[in-house]
């Protein structure tokens, strides 16, 4: 599934080989900071966890560097892999499919497994934004429904981040909108046996994914600058014909309206949602 | 009324009909054969245009202005409504409505989102586009439901969730995964019924019942035709296209198992005929809530999280094994 | 207990006798209008359950004329009476309360007992603004408590009429706060038994009141008009300095914002309650 | 550090013994037996004083800008304190904190009013005076404390809820009742610390503990001393007469039943010794919680509504009886 671990065969989809990977960040160039406008050398900016050197904005991370940091690859047993299939022959969804799989790696958006926190056992899940946009069709709600069971039965904590800008996959219609339905489901089985769910939403976190499982969680983190909301911006400006407010539907916005609990730092989550783990054991 | 163009060959049909009725009255020939074998072949016009219709005029025939809206379905489904308001936190809100009724003697739990049927009602509901406070105000009147065991029904018309700012502030993902997570675990039966639209989660989150039943020409999807075709091709105008890609007919549905039946409606739509439609939807409820009602609620809710725990389309290969 | 209702002799507390009642409307009298300014003749105006003939203007109600509104003599039968004490020796109070008990015929403010509404078994019990502000003390408290445990025992509904203009009896301290957490709790346990509880908010339910058993109703219901809040209006604009919008905490503001299920007529609440209760027994 | 006008005769002296301390300093006699002395008497003053502190002497200590807030009694009694924010409808508020902790490596959930340390702060608190929201934020993490089986730990100083006009708005009453009723059901350990101001229903809101304790110099009360004199009075400056008749002090309150211990603090109140204090309140904090956390969980909600339906001073006796 992941070339960053090869250690697992049997579970990994190791197609397309690391050098067909298109990379956000080729290392031999330079990637000016969205923020501050600061040119920064991509080989340090992926040793400072991909945050701006200056700003400390947050570049979107890929799953497989996400998942380089929070755990490590002996501790990581992924999920076995499922595959999308086209079920309302939505044209072109096939080709799109193809086309993210051979520019991440992944089967689908979802990297689920069971792995260690900074030592808690947990069924981690990472939502890949740059597979879709992240966008939740029948594989990622039946990967994330398999997470959660898989956490039930052992009585493990949960920990997804979820980087799902779309929401719902489009193309596979009403499938799509019922993974909603099934990823609640499975957070209430998980949560009403006393289980505990730790969200955290990575930019961006929208629509269907938001209103489903990410906002489920008992601890909800974020990332600083994350994008979080149902409706995306273009479609709130153009309903309302209002200005939006400056900081609309950033992790800031959301903790200051209540939803979320706490916004976290990339360089302290791997300390953060192992002190909640430890704290959970 | 408000005439659908695909409807136009049968209507100038029936206005030819009415003429010549009108001058046969005064004939003195007898015409009762031809007429009545003109009647015969405008009615299969009629059938045959209805049996035909794209998924776009589907679409379209649900969001007649004329469609009985949420109300005007309790009234013709209860009795006795009484209409209670409020999520008990910020605001009442008028896109959805709520309450007890009874249905055929029974004390019901009903919640749907409501449109207005005319300017100054649409602006009070907001065009019938719910904030987060209508699904915190649906989720509290389920929860009375669950502690009563009064069986539920949603009736669901609804474009989406209002993509506001307000709405976004109040939290409207998180308000709208509350319901559909605690109306799955609800321990009372849910019956819910797509009456016109079904757009998105803004649907859903009435719909997790453990049955689902849909009319005729009502829609249910995980966007809108025009969102699609916006996104597909920047060109809202072409949501017809869309509508087809998206397979959000009862038909479709049923086939893929999403909904459990489809409700009849009159010929040429429930704005015909609002009472009959009533009685098409009566006699539904009634065998449906039968079979839910005598079903012990710890295997209801199982089931209920059975059936959704089933929906989605996947391979268990994995590219590795291609 | 009540003069309206001599027939029970072992829980009547029939003094003072009918004739040193200070009467809110003397029968040959008449009466302004608060609203409209209308003049109307007192006995058109109880024969009219004491509205307004011309807008409708709901006249506060003494707890006995709200209960025989409700219900019939022969189906009440009101719980054992109780006496209110001094225990913070709070000067004045004890002449306080003889003063209200002797201008109300009431023990205390609460009238409890068990009932039928169009039928419909139930518990009933009604705040009286008349006596100290319809404030709830020890007695109140314990009087609403032991209704909701009867209830509990019975497996019956409860309806209460709250007028409790004062919230808490400032008179009894500390015990009258802790009547808040008693009386939540005796609808708690109630609830969670599967149990109906009925809310009614009549002018003005307020403070302690409002805070407590008052909110946790199933439905709530209030009267046109009535005053409903936590803080009195005085202190809201003296704390904020700010200009009170219209028609704030009105039964129909808090409708508008969201926290009562309905505003109901007087000329409709018997109907409407009876309906409630039936439909779940 | 401001000077309460009761300890004035006290420091009067501390000041002379100071002075004389450093002119001997210089001098060549002994004076330390005599400069002992007068330490003996000015510490036998200030016992005097404290043990003598009327009772609106002792609001007004609660009510000392450098006694200790609830962030800084977080500080000094647990480890790691993790801050969770919000109340998943509407608004975070600022004027109640709450989060995880670890008490002595146990891990806690800790809850309480907060008041600004500064004009800034204050602002951006509110003045420790809550919103609706901050009762709903509290609500939520006690029953995430309940879901995880994790004691709580309320810490209470409040003059009460905001008696603001959005705060009436969004339901300040409904918040409260609801705090109330589900605090007291919670299947965890709740132990609830009056540390500073006990103001009605806003504090009851987080006080509904299996053990509530109270600091020396902490008051509870039904209102404030101020409004129950306007009341009275129509005159707020007669605060101190009505501080008297509340009888909201530790002592009174313990032998009303209502508290059940009172934590002592150090000679002149905790602002003047914040770590102590810390240590204080963390050694009945150890006791009561071992007690309390012993019990299994039935009976402990048993017992805490037992607690609090005792509550209440009534004779049995009816107007005709007497
Ligand atoms: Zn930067
Ligand atoms: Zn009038």
């Amino acid at each position: 599934m992941l070339n960053v671990f090869k250690g697992r065969p049997k579970y990994a989809t190791v197609r397309p080989q690391e050098g067909s990977e298109r990379k956000d960040f080729p290392d031999n160039l330079w990637t000016r900071c969205d923020s501050c406008g600061r040119m920064i050398f991509n080989k340090e900016l992926e040793k400072n966890a991909f945050l701006c050197l200056d700003c400390g904005h947050h570049f979107r991370l890929t799953g497989r560097k996400r998942l380089a940091m929070l755990t490590e690859e002996k501790d990581f047993e992924a999920l076995p892999p499922l595959l999308a299939v086209n079920p309302l022959a939505f044209p072109g969804y096939p080709e799109k499919i193809r086309q993210a799989q051979e520019q991440t790696g992944l089967d689908d958006a979802a990297i689920m497994g069971k792995t260690a926190v900074k030592g808690s056992p947990c069924i981690l899940g990472i939502i890949d934004f740059s597979f879709i946009g992240g966008s939740m069709g029948s594989v990622v709600g039946e990967q994330l429904v398999r997470g959660f069971e898989r956490a039930l039965k052992e009585r493990l904590p949960v920990v997804i981040f979820s980087g799902g800008g779309g929401g719902a996959r489009m193309h596979e219609g009403i499938f799509s909108l019922m993974q909603m339905a099934k990823t609640a489901q499975a957070v209430g089985r998980h949560s009403r046996a006393g289980l505990l769910f730790i969200s955290v939403l990575t930019h961006p976190t929208m629509g269907g994914v938001y209103a489903s499982f990410a906002s489920l969680g008992d601890v909800i983190l974020a990332e600083p600058g994350a994008l979080i909301g149902f409706a995306g911006p273009r479609i709130v400006q153009e309903t309302t014909r209002q200005e939006l407010p400056t900081g609309f539907q950033t992790a800031e916005y959301a903790l200051a309206h209540g939803m979320i609990d706490a916004i976290v730092p990339r360089s302290k989550m791997v300390d953060y949602v192992g002190r909640l783990l430890l704290w959970h054991r | 009324m408000q005439a659908f163009e695909w409807e136009k060959p049968v209507l100038a049909l029936e206005e030819r009909i009415a003429e010549l009725k009108q001058f046969v009255d005064g004939a003195e020939m007898d015409f009762s054969a031809e007429i009545s074998h003109l009647q015969r072949k405008a009615a299969k016009l009629r059938k045959e245009i209805y049996e035909n219709l794209t998924p776009f005029q589907r679409v379209t025939m649900a969001r007649h202005p004329k469609r009985p809206t949420t109300l005007d379905y309790i009234n013709l489904l209860f009795d006795e409504f009484t209409e209670l308001h409020g999520d008990r936190t910020f605001r009442d809100d008028g896109a959805i409505v709520g309450g007890l009724a009874l249905f055929e003697g029974l004390p019901v739990t009903v919640i749907g989102p409501q449109k207005g049927r005319d300017t100054k009602e649409n602006i009070a509901r907001n065009f019938g586009l719910p904030h987060p406070e209508g699904y915190r105000k649906s989720l509290r009147l389920m929860k009375q439901a669950e502690k009563f065991g009064r069986p539920i029904i949603t009736l669901i018309d609804v474009v989406g969730a209002f993509p506001g700012i307000e709405a976004e502030e109040r939290g409207q993902g998180m308000a709208i995964a509350q319901c559909i997570e605690e109306m799955s675990f609800l321990r009372t039966p849910i019956l819910s019924i797509i009456t016109g639209e079904g757009g998105s989660g803004g649907a859903l989150a009435l719909g997790v019942g453990d049955r689902v039943l849909m009319l005729e020409n009502a829609w249910y999807s995980v966007i809108s035709p025009e969102m699609c075709a916006t996104i597909l091709w920047r060109d809202s105008s072409r949501a017809a296209e869309a509508a087809e890609l998206l397979r959000l007919t009862p038909t479709d549905l049923l086939k893929f198992g999403i909904i459990d039946d489809v409700i009849t409606e009159p010929l040429g739509g429930a704005h015909r005929d609002h009472a009959f439609t009533g009685m098409q939807i009566r006699s539904f409820m009634r065998r449906y809530l039968a079979t839910i009602m005598k079903i012990p609620v710890d295997r209801l809710v199982e089931e209920r999280l059975a059936r959704f725990r089933r929906i989605g389309k996947f391979s268990e290969r994995s590219l590795a094994d291609l």
